[in-house]
């Protein structure tokens, strides 16, 4: 793997990820903080693989998100297999929610792919608050779902870091898996599609494989790390399918950067701690939220990596051409 | 008088127009022949303000059109007729006669306009209720040139007319051309190669790859051999 | 036989653009394709290359392709090139046909062989690192060529390929195009609007107009036939 | 189910259809004309419903000053999002994307300043017209039936505008193609602000009739919005007819399920619906294969 400047800008969060429990582990206020922007940073970077990368105008994965919540919550109350294959469970249901759904909508042009998923997002509440008899726990939701265990060791809400680097691990593994995936060959034909279609098509790339493909992933980790939500806030409720959670991941990538890896783990630790200082304002804060997403979007489309790509730092060696920055370990015989 | 003068056109990082002059006067009908994609259309476009031009003037009776938005170039009668007829599919013959008096010069005399196209195009009479997309080519075509009319030019800009067309409905549409053009409308007709516009032409241009490669008379044109047979494919 | 149409027609609206056309194209040769402005030639290229969907049927290398997708249709071993040059833009000349080799190509293994030939055959390697946004329109035809040859093809489609090239990089490009089709046996079928190259290069030719079949045969019958001067070079010649 | 039930369930499902069809149309003309995805389409919805109760409610106006004084706010406030929002990004790449997220901030930003200004609690607007009357075996509220007549007089003006004046000419030519209306000299510009205008007062006036029914809430406009979007795409994207077609099949469907299984079933369904016509025709009902 070539040194980029992506790898070392997301090896550098990473590790002051790790650190930070030396100075804030009795603040356990802040480490929860902490914990929810690392599960928002997995769920914008996969919905940013998909919208960034992809061009694939998938609005559902709050959906996905919930599928792996509910698919772990139910199986380890009503089944009760162990939250780790929970975790899996999650991960695989939420797979297959994202094959499902992404077999009729991804051979339509891109705004049916928009339109298909915002409905089936919408129809995945009221899903859930129907199929009451089905353990869903309708409208009221899911609780308690219980906690890992490790050994005779039980996770538990005194102490937050043993939650804290369970999911720095599954943070780390989505990210490595999304980064191997942008600079793969399915990356390249995702490329290809955008700058041309009919050359890409012309060359043999299909378009419907690829986005069945990277929608499946992207479904995946999102579910993965929706499971985890399940088992660390206990309890789950249709409440998760709000608009405030969907619009969030949204403004977590538009700030940190669509289609600027790792931008949307930037942006889901500032916006979740932004969030936080702004919660005396009450309602209007959700009203400045609104105003931040449309003005990022008008005077800084690529978001905050999109600044910082263009500033030269002298560590990170030349600054990158727009091709290397797309796919720098692919022309391996330069 | 339409004053093109040292015109460079982009689109990105191509440059389709190469430092490109041209004039043609009032009343005349200038004729600019040239190889497909070798900048003919691009040319049109940009002097009707459907592309923006990247430098370079073009003067309409003394008026710069470059850098002013479609619209009040077709208020100012400089009108465009696309190769590829750009109709409106889903209305009817009439309703698109009727888009071509959009602009507020053409509208006030409208009736009158219209009279006038259904007098050339009797056949668009006939059909005037059936929508755009159920005509055939020759008849979309006389539909294009028709709504162009109603624009009411005093300089029209004609892309390709003969293309996809049968021998003789071009002759037909080229006789109708002539026609327009002795009611004193100035013309710059587009062909990738003819005789026939050549002969009715005033004066010839060629082009190749986005310049201008001969310009003269056109009996100047007709006799050089050379030309003839790149550019008439005769000879 | 290599290629072939039978009945296959084209309309878009009442209007067609290709009309109950057939002919077939030889192994190994070059065919060439002429007619005039909006004859339907580039159509036919995207009919044969499943980006548009005919009726009627055609044939390639013993298969029915007329009802696949441009993708299907190339690692069937059909490539092609487009009129007015079309890249990756963002990518560099070597991901260019690397997206080929990798896509196109029947068999992963052979990826990075097929590129380095692709790039030699075609003059590439110095400015295989280069971004092909800046490139000048003949290292654009050059690049777009070689990424249709790195999958492989049995039969390659050039549209117009020199058309804004001037006379010593058309030249070159013909060149270029014929030592394909002998040393690796490429059938190709070429629209070309200069009649000199077309019968210079081609074995067989054949003219369109309005979307149809007027003649197919050898560059002498076809230029001397009285129905192609008329439609095509005009009608001053006779 | 008897055929009274049957006739009850088809005639609340016209006119429930009917208000459907002011909503999505207003949406299907500004994807038609300017390609925009408005998802922030149903706050228009939500505003339309708050500013006719500060001036019926509040300053005790009757309802034909509410419409005369709220439409020319709603049009100004389209045409705003238009000229402020949608033209500048218009001019970049990835116009789609970054309009779609745009247009979701503009909703979280309106939503969310309706909470702040209204509160969070549901409002309720009286009644257009109170009382009953009797047709046969069929009781109709005034309230019912003047929502449908002002439906059917806001849609017949919509059809007018479009088919009969220049203006609305131009719309649909820009719709069918753009170029071809600025060879005519038509100003895109000019058309799409238009169309910004006027859906956003379709939006707004849709609001205004069904609010006596359905309260108002700040988040009340997207499950409008949901139901326009599915209503379009089942329909057609961009094409006025399909979109009155789909309106009054899924409004006639709203109807059956709802008597058969409750309201809660009614979005399940209509996602089953909009699947199954989907599946046979790709492009809904009645949308153009050349659709871009």
């Amino acid at each position: 793997m070539k040194i980029n400047r992506e790898i070392l800008t997301t090896a550098g969060i990473l590790i002051i990820i790790a650190v930070t429990p030396l100075i804030f582990h009795e603040n356990s206020y802040t480490m929860h903080l902490l914990i929810m922007s690392m599960i928002w940073a997995v769920a914008a970077t996969a919905w940013d693989l998909l919208l960034g990368y992809g061009g694939i105008f998938n609005l559902a994965q709050v959906g996905f998100f919930a599928i792996g919540a509910y698919a772990t919550g139910m199986a380890s109350i009503h089944l009760g297999i162990s939250p780790w294959m929970g975790l899996l469970l999650g991960a695989v249901a939420s797979g297959l929610a994202g094959v499902l759904i992404g077999l009729p909508c991804l051979r339509l042009k891109g705004i049916y792919v928009a339109l298909m998923t915002l409905a089936f997002f919408e129809v995945i509440g009221p899903l859930i608050v129907v199929g009451i008899n089905l353990g869903t726990g309708g409208k009221a939701g899911l609780f308690p779902i219980p906690p890992f265990r490790l050994g005779s060791y039980v996770f538990n809400t005194d102490e937050l870091l043993p939650w804290y680097y369970l999911c720095l691990i599954l943070l780390a593994i989505c990210l490595f898996i999304t980064y191997k995936l942008i600079h793969s060959m399915l990356g390249l034909s995702f490329t290809a599609l955008r700058d041309s279609e009919p050359f890409a098509q012309s060359l043999g790339i299909n378009r419907f494989k690829s986005a069945l493909v990277v929608t499946a992933i992207a479904a995946a980790m999102t579910g993965l790390i929706g499971a985890f939500y399940a088992h660390y806030v206990v309890v789950i409720s249709p409440r998760m399918l709000g608009l405030d959670m969907f619009l969030f991941l949204l403004i977590m990538i538009i700030f940190g950067g669509a289609a600027r890896f790792p931008g949307p783990v930037i942006g889901a630790f500032v916006i979740t701690f932004l969030d936080d200082m702004l919660r005396p304002l009450d309602s209007y804060r959700l009203l400045a939220f609104g105003a931040l997403m449309v003005i990022m979007i008008m005077l800084l489309p690529n978001g905050l990596m999109g600044l910082v790509a263009k500033i030269n730092i002298p560590l990170f060696g030349k600054r990158d051409t727009e091709a290397e920055m797309l796919n720098p370990d692919i022309p391996k015989t330069y | 008088m339409l004053d093109v003068s040292n015109l460079n056109t982009f689109y990105g990082q191509f440059q389709a127009l190469h430092d490109l002059s041209l004039t043609v006067e009032d009343g005349q009908m200038v004729a600019l022949f040239g190889p497909n994609g070798h900048g003919k259309s691009t040319l049109l476009k940009t002097i009707c303000g459907l592309i923006e031009a990247s430098s370079g003037s073009i003067k309409w009776n003394n008026t710069e059109l470059a850098g002013l938005s479609s619209e009040k170039i077709v208020q100012m009668g400089v009108i465009y007729i696309a190769e590829d007829r750009h109709l409106f599919p889903e209305m009817t013959v009439m309703q698109n006669l009727k888009m071509g008096a959009f602009n507020l010069s053409a509208r006030s005399s409208e009736a009158e306009t219209l009279a006038y196209v259904l007098d050339i195009f009797p056949k668009l009479k006939i059909l005037r209720n059936k929508p755009a997309s159920t005509l055939s080519g020759g008849e979309a075509r006389m539909l294009a040139i028709g709504r162009g009319i109603m624009s009411k030019p005093k300089f029209l800009a004609i892309d390709e007319p003969s293309i996809g067309l049968s021998p003789k409905l071009r002759e037909e549409v080229f006789l109708k051309i002539n026609e327009i053009r002795q009611s004193g409308v100035s013309i710059l007709l587009v062909e990738q190669s003819s005789e026939e516009v050549a002969e009715m032409a005033d004066y010839l241009y060629l082009m190749e790859d986005g310049h201008i490669v001969f310009k003269g008379h056109t009996n100047d044109a007709l006799k050089d051999e050379n030309i003839k047979k790149i550019f008439l494919g005769t000879g | 036989m290599i290629l072939e149409l039978k009945n296959v027609t084209k309309t878009f609206g009442k209007f067609a653009a290709v009309s109950d056309l057939n002919f077939s194209v030889n192994e190994g040769e070059i065919f060439g394709i002429a007619g005039p402005n909006g004859a339907g030639k580039t159509t036919l290229f995207n009919i044969i290359s499943g980006f548009y969907r005919a009726t009627g049927n055609i044939v390639f290398d013993n298969r029915k392709i007329s009802h696949l997708g441009p993708d299907k249709i190339n690692i069937l071993g059909i490539a092609r090139t487009f009129q007015i040059p079309l890249l990756f833009d963002s990518m560099t000349i070597y991901q260019n046909i690397l997206v080929g080799s990798h896509f196109g190509g029947q068999g992963k293994s052979e990826v990075e062989n097929r590129i380095n030939e692709a790039l030699s055959f075609f003059g590439l390697q110095e400015l295989r690192a280069a971004a092909v946004a800046n490139l000048k329109l003949l290292d654009k035809k050059l690049t777009m060529a070689a990424a249709a040859f790195a999958t492989r093809p049995k039969l390659l489609l050039l549209d117009e390929p020199v058309a804004g090239l001037n006379p010593v990089e058309a030249e070159l490009f013909v060149g270029l195009v014929k030592k394909l089709n002998r040393e690796h046996g490429v059938t190709i079928i070429m629209i070309e609007h200069l009649m000199n190259i077309l019968t210079e290069m081609s074995d067989r030719m054949m003219i369109l107009n309005n979307g149809q079949k007027l003649i197919v045969g050898s560059p002498e019958t076809v230029i001397n036939d009285p129905e192609t001067i008329e439609c095509y070079l005009g009608n001053s010649h006779a | 189910m008897s055929l009274n039930d049957l006739i009850e369930i088809l005639i609340s499902g016209i006119t429930i259809g009917l208000v459907y069809f002011l909503i999505a149309v207003g949406f299907s003309l500004i994807y038609g004309v300017s390609r925009v995805l408005h998802l922030s389409y149903g706050s228009f919805f939500t505003w339309g419903a708050y500013l006719a109760w500060i001036f019926a409610v509040k300053l005790n106006f009757n309802y034909f000053w509410v419409f005369v004084l709220v439409c020319p706010i709603l049009y100004i406030m389209g045409m705003a999002l238009e000229r402020f929002v949608v033209r500048p990004l218009r001019k970049r790449d990835n116009f789609d994307f970054n309009v779609l997220l745009a247009g979701l901030g503009v909703a979280l930003f309106l939503d969310y300043a309706a909470q702040a200004f209204f509160g969070a609690r549901t409002k309720s607007l009286p009644s257009l017209l109170d009382g009953t009357i009797q047709i046969h075996d069929f009781v109709f509220s005034y309230q019912q039936l003047t929502m449908l007549a002002a439906a059917v007089v806001i849609a017949f003006a919509l059809w007018f505008f479009l088919e009969k004046t220049r203006q609305g000419l131009a719309l649909g030519a820009v719709a069918q193609d753009p170029v071809g209306a600025r060879i005519v000299g038509v100003s895109l510009n000019k058309v799409y602000l238009l169309t910004f205008g006027i859906s956003t007062i379709l939006a707004g006036s849709a609001g205004i009739l069904l609010a006596p029914r359905f309260f108002i809430s700040p988040l009340g406009g997207w499950k409008f919005l949901i139901k326009a979007l599915i209503i379009v795409v089942a329909g057609g994207l961009g094409s006025i007819r399909g979109t009155l077609y789909s309106a009054f099949l899924l409004g006639i469907l709203e109807a059956l399920v709802g008597w058969l299984f409750g309201l809660l079933w009614v979005m399940p369904f209509w996602f089953l619906a909009l699947l199954l016509i989907l599946l046979i025709k790709p492009h809904g009902l009645l949308g153009s294969t050349a659709d871009h």
